[in-house]
């Protein structure tokens, strides 16, 4: 540990003392802060050496916080974890500073391959292409390149690669889970009929 | 954000993506399809009504302007029109067949089958729907901002160590894997002629059944399919053998029975056998 | 975020429309929430369509807010600019954080940057992003802050910063030198074509 780093407080101890919520909160910002992906609250607890309650606790203060002050940041559960993000209503004026290069958007081919995996996964390259009337081979690597996708795994069957989406995928869409996604069940035909056809039914 | 959307507001977001469905002509349609479901869905939509009101005729003159308009003849895409057409007319076929008179097994099938490729057609769209509501999230997302700043030193040193447990061969795979040149994405439609169909053995059996009888409806020669992809495979081999001169059809009205004449030599000049040695290729 | 502070009575003031001081606060603390460096007043005067005053006191009012709620973070003037840091007394929390990280293993897009640039190098970052297909900036961050790749020197043509594996690199490999990762050629088509291929086929 680098010597400027002296602080004057006593550190935790290891059992969960009570601790000041308010400088929970503030703890809990500060590792926030230098976070690059989602964490999970039990990640957050074990640093901190606080319970998951104490925890998501703290979250919910320091939220409600960023949004009483209408903070130019606010706190997101996202991809399973927590972190913090600036408000999209700065974005032009973060973009200014960001050096992160063109920020290439999905294609409509991407999008509509990802809408295919992340309703029916784990699923395969030929389900896929089935679905969407063309082959997918590109666009599978497109999304395995930038990490929407994994595979998983082979199908017991066909012996085709199983695809599922990554935690990116959810924290780049702004979602916590899967579940958060709506319901196609209104959209579909009796989806479940549709599998037992084979594609060359067609 | 979790509430499940309604095909309304689903609608709403897609004609919203720009979809180029809802304007256009031709040409504007065809550069951004992507295989016939999408041809398909951006027809019947565009027009907003129902298969059995699309004047499938209407939309084939359009495309046959389109293609007459093109520097030059483009197979591929006269291919891809023909898959759609005849998929639309078989749904349409489909929904005007009043269903009291299904009696016939065979037709019953047909219909079966029909109604499955229409229930895809729905399936298509809907994933077409959550890529909207995807993307509209991914706009959304795109604008909050997460920090990504190096640690500052004195963090950075307290990392834990890295672990790299992979073999160096196992590296080389994944440098190989990384560094392959991307294919560049082409429009397929082999998913839609199952591979053990082949378009020139179809080719041959119409053309030996007419040579042998002179004449026969379409329904005769397409009689012993046993799915529909050979339908249309038979379908497609008798338009090639109407490009070389020699078949020639007849069809009172639209939706008549379609017959088809032998139009060329009698002998047996299988010469020409040859010319059609690569009709798979051109057509995959 | 050029050259250092510029003489604030100089600056062309223009006609900045009244804006609401809280709301100018956290366009300012968003763009301080993602800058790499300390940034001048002026360059966020700029950013946010201010004067340098507004902007002025706009900080001032956010540090005082981060003093007086004992925030996990605080905004430090340094280097001619502003920046805001985690607190100091939140470093322990924060370091704990980091050292029970399950960050010790790489992702598979670190390992597969990794890959390109131990077979490349040595590589500029665009470079490496062209042949993967995606943006790698986080990913090289990652890995420099890992210690297995090291900027020397820049790319005389383009400008850009060219990277190479360290001794650390080899070491965790298990391999004495670089000559001694196994050739690539058997298991690519064709090296030498590689070079051709566009930036993304998407």
């Amino acid at each position: 540990m680098n010597a400027d780093t002296v602080d004057e407080e006593t550190l935790p101890t290891v059992a969960a003392a009570p601790v000041d919520a308010g400088r929970l909160a503030a703890a809990l910002e500060a590792i926030l802060f230098v976070v690059e992906a989602p964490v999970t609250v039990t990640a957050l607890a074990a640093a901190v050496q606080q319970t998951t309650d104490a925890v998501a606790d703290a979250l919910d203060a320091l939220r409600t916080g960023y949004d009483e002050r209408g903070a130019g940041i606010d706190l997101r559960e996202v991809g399973g974890g927590v972190r913090i993000y600036t408000r999209a209503e700065h974005a032009d004026a973060v973009e200014q500073f960001l050096q992160e290069g063109q920020r290439s958007r999905l294609t409509q081919a991407a999008l509509e391959t990802l809408a295919v995996i992340a309703y029916r996964q784990p699923v395969t390259r030929s389900r896929v292409s089935a679905i969407r009337g063309v082959n997918v081979d590109g666009v599978v690597r497109t999304l395995l390149a930038r990490g929407l996708i994994v595979e998983v795994g082979t199908d017991p069957e066909t012996g085709g690669g199983l695809f599922r989406t990554t935690e990116l995928f959810l924290e780049k869409m702004g979602l916590n889970s899967l579940e958060e996604l709506p319901s196609l069940a209104p959209l579909l035909p009796d989806i479940e009929g549709l599998d037992a056809i084979a594609p060359d039914d067609l | 954000m979790t509430d499940a959307l309604d095909a309304a507001a689903i609608d709403d977001l897609m004609a919203e993506s720009g979809d180029s469905s809802t304007d256009g002509s031709f040409r504007v349609r065809l550069d951004n399809f992507e295989g016939p479901f999408d041809l398909l869905l951006n027809l019947i939509s565009r027009r907003q009504l129902d298969v059995t009101e699309v004047a499938l005729s209407q939309v084939t003159d359009e495309f046959i302007s389109y293609l007459a308009a093109l520097d030059e003849w483009d197979l591929g895409k006269a291919t891809e029109f023909l898959v759609v057409a005849a998929t639309l007319l078989d749904l349409k076929a489909a929904r005007l067949l009043p269903a009291a008179e299904v009696e016939d097994e065979e037709d019953l099938a047909l219909l079966e089958a029909r109604d499955l490729l229409f229930a895809r057609l729905l399936q298509y769209r809907a994933y077409k729907l959550a890529a909207a509501y995807l993307g509209e999230l991914e706009r959304t997302q795109s604008k909050r901002h997460g920090r990504a700043v190096e640690l500052e030193p004195r963090f950075a040193e307290l990392l834990p160590e890295v672990l790299l447990d992979i073999s160096p061969q196992q590296f080389a795979a994944l440098a190989a894997q990384a560094m392959v040149p991307r294919p560049v994405p082409v429009v397929k439609t082999d998913h839609l002629y199952a591979p053990q169909v082949s378009l020139q053995e179809q080719l041959a059996i119409v053309r030996s059944r007419l040579r042998r009888s002179g004449a026969a409806t379409f329904r005769a020669l397409a009689g012993d399919c046993t799915l529909t992809i050979e339908v249309v495979a038979r379908f497609l081999g008798l338009l090639e053998l109407y490009r070389d001169g020699l078949v020639a059809f007849d069809q009172a009205a639209p939706l008549a029975e379609l017959r088809v004449r032998w139009t060329g030599p009698d002998a047996d000049q299988d010469a020409d056998a040859d010319n059609s040695s690569n009709i798979d290729e051109e057509y995959a």
